[in-house]
């Protein structure tokens, strides 16, 4: 019995991958296992070699491991790429006859997939479910699981399609029943009583939180690894009456969410690095016109284009500087899903009320991963609006929509509901909203939308994560999608003591209590999937303390549990 | 509507005689008849001597940067369709760094109505050559004139659908005003390029020059402004004879009809304190 | 020359059955004919699943930014005039992130030659509508159906004044490449727009679809490809039948000779170890 | 006798203030005297309020002062508005009549400028040079200076437009000359005795140095207040033959000049912040493409258009993080003109040495004002050229453009000088240039294009220029032009030593010398023209040095001599 399996299908692009694998993630959360399941791809829609890791076990899971328990191959190419892969003890699944295999191999074991497709459903294409079925018995869990992730996963597909994929996947149960003995891989069921859970990515959570905090205005230009959250949002636009705009390009996107927002509708939009690179004169506009806008951002490895499909958290600093002049801005970088719906929201309340643009910061890894969470919460965060209701707008004869104020912050107004006209201006502008050259309003306005909002931005900052810093021997720092890394990190480590610290709001920087939190740390190393150290970076910059090392990954590939584990063993 | 509702106490900062304030006359002129009060009127523009013009008329404004006038004015339009949407921008501004956006807001087809101070040079910055500069016109940057094909933005607005093409010229007001009018009037997007002095930069495409001209396509009742071909050849007329008019007209669905906006409440009237978003849920369990 | 000494060793990343292996194919063809070696010739692409082939010939490349094409040829041209200097493209790149490029460059009239590979889709990133999907077109991101009016990039760049426009298909190789051939002959600007299926995520227009409509230009001999009107009625004519072949052609100066680059040495051979500029600085005294 | 006027020309946008400007420097200079001058323009052509103002010493100038000796004032506007603008015993010029001025008041001398300028030349723009004579008349310089300015001024004008002013200039001077008593403000001349020195602004020495450098393509967007050295450029493109092409948009001209680069020839394109910002992608894509570009980024006040005309330094830290992914660049800030000049070359040097963007990062204060400067010693930085030669290249048959060296750079070769074919690429790439998925290659190229080009590059860092450091009781620390306040301030401050350390290298962050000037100090004060005290942070995240405070001035409006006398003296 295992309480926890990490397993491998891995094939050529176009291969299906990810059918199986969600497929996969449905049988096991059915059967009461946690799981978290990544993708790993390459920019191309046809062959090549992607794999899809799936780790299920009887405790929550945040992230990877560097091996596998099981790994399925379904081309001949990904045997040899994938043998070394292999955990102790573990097997490679093949169709030999198929990749015309002749060597032995002890971790090997055979599966016709092509013959049992073919003979079962007719075609080639229902190897995948008969994979799920081989994956079902080798878990040993009931078929019963299998024929109920295949009714969801082919929803929508006819009856006949439905029962070929079924029939296919009972072949593969079947086979691995009479012809794989061990019970190696039998997992423990049960560990999750409700399996109301969500079963989501990272950029669905975003989505998601987008829609609940009453996004109406969505414009972007396609950008892997973000698009996933235009495609949702556009999946559920009509209900929610919200218009999806795919913009001409990414100036075009940002500019019009700064139309729509002024306009008094609730705007976002999503890229990445390059597109990011562009809507930077339109960050500083939104702010210089103090209109809310929340931009999110999912990274991937760069210069330039990079490795488009992969994952990088090297744009820390470019997102804390983005945009020309000063002003002040909120960056999120959420650690979890639920992270991610959550700070969605709050990114849009935090912009409407300060009148900034607000930053959501995830990367590749966080954005197309999955992992079960438990239904979220609504009640957490919920919509709170900073504009000039109808109502009391009718009373407004008068308005300069950059009022000064205590707060730096001038009430805001809807164009149309008031009586009185608004101007918003892009130059240095007076109260009124008019071109001035004046050096003192110049001065106050700065002072205004820097240092008065920044205040104020101050005193709301989402308190880190920490997580057994107390006689913790290393204390590991990170923002983002390494929250899974550091977790499982400190619940894993046996040798020593690890405790961890997660930002999930990386700028204003909590400052005073990351001092607080890691003053009295033995040794303190960031981890981070960039190469230049930028949190470290940062945190010295704010705090003036300074870390014991920084753990960097910037090979396009996210962290795993052993990765860690291994560098903190040499670390010593 | 009076025109004196539309008067803004900004101090404008253009040359005295340029063609820019013949603009800002025909603007508010067309406004006063419009009819809608200021506050359900919104102008957007960008930078440029052009893009200044929204703070001498008393309704909303948004004077966003240069080049990007257009999203900004589409996506307002998009938000609140109640806006009446005017873009006021410049050769440069629009047809220069904003060129993509105008391409594409064309297809887009929004219900907005464009308006291009077309003096020929970049004003604001002190006079090098715009998309439309004459060829051969030389400046501090063109040392030896001129050499790229002038942007032919009539025309091109024709090939890419537009259902609206027309020319003004600054200086007869009148007449500019009415085109505004029309292009308001006109359901979809409408781009009106105005012939624009400018006193102090483009000293070959002046007044007089213009004046000199200038011919309106209205007076000739043989004009069909919806034969695109006929259109194609007065879009490319230029040199000694130069249209004003409406070039091109033909009635096309807008965005907002195709995208059924025009049906459903206006975006910014949605309320969205506690959006149900169980049902989505469910489907991620 | 020969196809062979175009070959490049790099794995072509594709789908199998791709339009955009005729393309390729016909890219070496026509460089075979062409006679100059890989050396001598760049091509220049952004990002896209069309931007990938430069990898896949033995030929200068610089793969670039989305829909930064354009301006790194322009410029590498103007720098070394002796490179043949070719853009591979897709409609996303060329005519979405791109476009203003595109509308500039015609303009500039550099000797440059422009391949589209025209899927009317966003291949790389799986599907969603480009500015020429046709209308009505079904995507994740354009759930209820394209609503944009598709962009016209060849009554387009003949209404910005390109000399050379042109539509091939990626089955027709031989007719194709000779295009191509035309292309890089004809001196200045010439963008040539290639029908090609994506036989992963254009559903909608396959190689069935276009083979059943497109007709070849030339094969009717009353056709004038530089009768500028009838050129923007082919250029518009889009579905029963869809028409190949050279849409326009004009002879123009082209920006080499205007800016008397074409007369001195190529930029990249100037001495510049030791320039004086002591007049110029005597002029500051 | 003075040996120290300062003097202000103010008036309407179009009254001609940069022409009287022009004829002042060169009359002064031509005297003997050191000259600084700055113009306060606004983002207008015609009206509003200009000003020029010029200080004249026997000492070398390198900055403003807060109030002027001598004010002109040409429109009626201007009297009330530089009223309080004069200093103790000084004078404000006016005319009366034309203005319609009946109070009196002591500082008012009055000069019918108007009359005597349609009676000379039948004209009010002669007004300038009727103006033009009176300052010689009360500086009491001779005649023959007026008239030689008038010369250069006028130099291309016909005989009878330069006689005209000339008669102009001569009835101004005997104006005074007659009704003038004081000899206040007679000047001490003959301080330079070689009077080839070069009047020039930052803009002209970029340009210039441009030139030298061998840049032969140049392509920009026109925006204030870098259009300058686009203009100076194309007024010696033919004779240098270089290409200058205004590009369609600020993208177009970044891609271009890596276009032109990618083919062999140096090139540069100039902006401001929201240009800049619009550049950023590019400059991904240069650092990853390794294509040496010079970027010169003449800062204004943002954000967005924030004041067009006007000066700031708030971009540091956006010049330092500008561009998506982790890459090796260089930021140059010169602080007068002969470092413009310098750095300008410098910056091509570099460029093309390591192949990576590097920066030449200035100001409109800078950019605008003029100072003379002894001429340059072309011998200081030399061309070097870093690519295979084209003898060379005739032997090389087989070319990885990305091959990995010990340095982190490739040797560079020049498409179709070699017999092989190069591939550049924006996507991660092979040693070859073609794209890769690979994690290790992915690791590596990381690593050359930033570890290794930066371990190189902190081997060739501009020192820091330090001055009078030793005792000081204050040290000021700053980048770019105020390189001439803190070198002002350190010679005239009486009560307090004050030295300063000046940057003119600000990436790589020379920090083991910052520690070795700073450790001692006293005090030490930041002065920068921005609000985020950007440098100050600079220096404690690389350093860990935390200064005492920042004097900041975000108003857009340069920092003058007083208002940092005055703020030490604050400081206590
Ligand atoms: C991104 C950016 N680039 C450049 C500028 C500088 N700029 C301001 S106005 C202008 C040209 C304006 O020309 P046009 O649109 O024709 O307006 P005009 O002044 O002639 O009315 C330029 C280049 C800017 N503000 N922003
Ligand atoms: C600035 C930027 N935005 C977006 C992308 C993502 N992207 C890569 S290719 C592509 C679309 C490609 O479409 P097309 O040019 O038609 O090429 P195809 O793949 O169809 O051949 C997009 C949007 C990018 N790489 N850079
Ligand atoms: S510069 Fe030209 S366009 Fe601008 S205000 Fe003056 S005359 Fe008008
Ligand atoms: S996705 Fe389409 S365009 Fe791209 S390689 Fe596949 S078939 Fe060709
Ligand atoms: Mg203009
Ligand atoms: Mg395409």
């Amino acid at each position: 019995m295992a309480n926890e399996i990490t397993m491998e299908i891995t094939g050529e692009a176009g291969q299906g991958m990810q059918t199986i694998g969600a497929a996969l993630c449905q049988m096991f959360k059915n059967v009461g296992c946690h799981i978290f399941a990544n993708q790993d791809f390459m920019s191309r829609i046809r062959g090549g070699n992607n794999f899809f890791q799936l780790r299920i076990s009887d405790n929550p899971l945040f992230t990877l491991r560097q091996k596998s328990d099981i790994i399925i191959a379904l081309d001949k190419a990904s045997v040899a790429l994938h043998r070394l892969n292999i955990a102790d003890g573990g097997i490679l699944i093949l169709d030999r006859k198929q990749f015309n295999i002749t060597e032995e191999d002890a971790v090997f074991f055979d599966i016709p997939f092509y013959d049992i497709a073919t003979s079962t459903g007719g075609s080639k294409i229902f190897i995948n479910s008969v994979s799920c079925g081989a994956i079902a018995g080798i878990t040993g869990i009931e078929f019963r699981y299998v024929d109920q992730a295949m009714g969801v996963t082919f929803a929508g597909k006819s009856d006949e399609i439905l029962r070929k994929n079924k029939d296919a996947a009972r072949s593969g149960y079947d086979f691995v029943r009479n012809n794989f003995k061990r019970d190696t891989f039998r997992v423990t069921t049960g560990a999750i009583k409700d399996t109301r859970t969500l079963i989501m990515n990272g950029n669905d959570a975003v989505a998601l939180g987008a829609i609940r905090a009453g996004c109406k205005f969505y414009s972007a230009y396609p950008m892997s690894p973000s698009t996933g959250i235009m495609e949702v949002i556009a999946r559920y636009a009509k209900n929610f009456h919200i218009v999806v705009e795919q913009a001409e390009d990414e100036i075009g996107a940002v500019n019009m969410i700064i139309g729509a927002s002024f306009a008094g509708v609730r705007s976002m939009t999503a890229t990445s690095g390059g597109g990011f690179a562009l809507m930077t004169e339109g960050l500083s506009l939104a702010a210089m016109t103090e209109t809310p806008i929340v931009v999110v951002i999912v990274q991937r490895p760069a210069p330039a284009t990079g490795f488009p499909t992969r994952t990088a958290q090297a744009d820390l600093e470019l997102v804390l500087h983005a945009g020309h002049g000063e002003f002040a801005r909120v960056i999120y970088a959420p650690g979890t899903t639920d992270e991610a719906f959550s700070l969605t929201i709050k990114a849009f309340n935090i912009a409407e009320k300060y009148q900034i643009p607000v930053f959501v910061m995830t990367d590749q890894h966080l954005a197309d991963s999955y992992r079960d969470v438990e239904t979220f919460d609504l009640n957490k965060e919920k919509v709170q609006r900073h504009i000039i209701s109808k109502e009391d707008s009718k009373k407004i004869k008068h308005y300069k929509r950059y009022q000064f104020t205590e707060s730096g912050v001038s009430p805001r107004a809807v164009p149309s509901w008031i009586e009185d006209v608004i101007y918003a201006d892009s130059d240095e502008h007076t109260e009124e909203g008019h071109i001035t050259e004046d050096a003192d309003i110049g001065r106050k306005m700065v002072e205004k939308r820097l240092y008065k909002k920044f205040s104020g931005l101050s005193q709301e900052i989402e308190r880190p994560t920490a997580y057994k810093l107390e006689g913790a021997d290393i204390v590991l720092l990170g923002f983002g999608s390494t929250y899974g890394v550091m977790k499982e990190v400190s619940d894993t480590a046996t040798d020593k003591n690890i405790g961890f610290v997660h930002l999930s709001q990386v700028w204003p920087f909590p400052s005073s209590e990351m001092v607080a939190l890691l003053k009295d740390a033995a040794r303190v190393f960031t981890v981070e999937n960039n190469a230049g150290g930028q949190l470290a970076r940062l945190l010295r910059r704010e705090t003036g303390f300074q870390v014991s090392g920084s753990l960097l990954k910037y090979d396009g590939r996210p962290f795993d549990l052993d990765d860690i584990l291994n560098r903190i063993k040499k670390e010593g | 509507m009076d025109i004196k509702d539309f008067k803004s106490n900004d101090e404008i900062a253009w040359c005295p005689g340029c063609g820019n304030f013949g603009i800002l006359n025909a603007v508010k002129k067309m406004l006063a008849k419009l009819n809608k009060p200021p506050k359900d009127i919104l102008l957007v523009s960008g930078i440029g001597q052009a893009a200044k013009l929204p703070h001498y008329v008393k309704c909303n404004c948004f004077n966003g940067l240069h080049g990007r006038a257009l999203p900004v004015a589409a996506a307002a339009k998009i938000a609140n369709r109640n806006l009446t949407v005017l873009v006021t921008t410049g050769d440069g501004d629009c047809y220069g760094e904003g060129g993509n956006h105008l391409i594409h807001n064309i297809r887009r087809n929004i219900d907005i109505t464009v308006i291009v101070h077309d003096n020929q040079i970049y004003g604001l910055t002190k006079g090098q050559a715009s998309p439309t500069t004459d060829p051969e016109y030389v400046t501090k940057i063109q040392e030896e004139g001129v050499v790229l094909e002038p942007l032919h933005p009539l025309e091109m607005a024709v090939a890419l659908g537009a259902g609206f093409v027309a020319r003004g010229y600054s200086l007869d007001i009148e007449h500019l005003s009415w085109l505004m009018e029309e292009g308001i009037r006109h359901k979809g997007f409408s781009l009106i390029d105005v012939l624009q002095p400018c006193v102090s930069f483009n000293k070959k495409n002046t007044f007089e020059w213009y004046s000199k001209r200038v011919y309106k396509l209205n007076d000739d009742s043989s004009y069909n402004p919806e034969d695109k071909m006929a259109a194609y050849e007065k879009a490319h007329e230029w040199g000694d004879r130069i249209p004003i008019g409406i070039i091109y007209k033909a009635e096309k669905e807008t965005y907002e009809e195709k995208r059924g906006l025009s049906q459903r409440i206006p975006l910014v009237e949605e309320q969205i304190e506690n959006i149900d978003i169980t049902s989505v849920l469910s489907e991620f369990m």
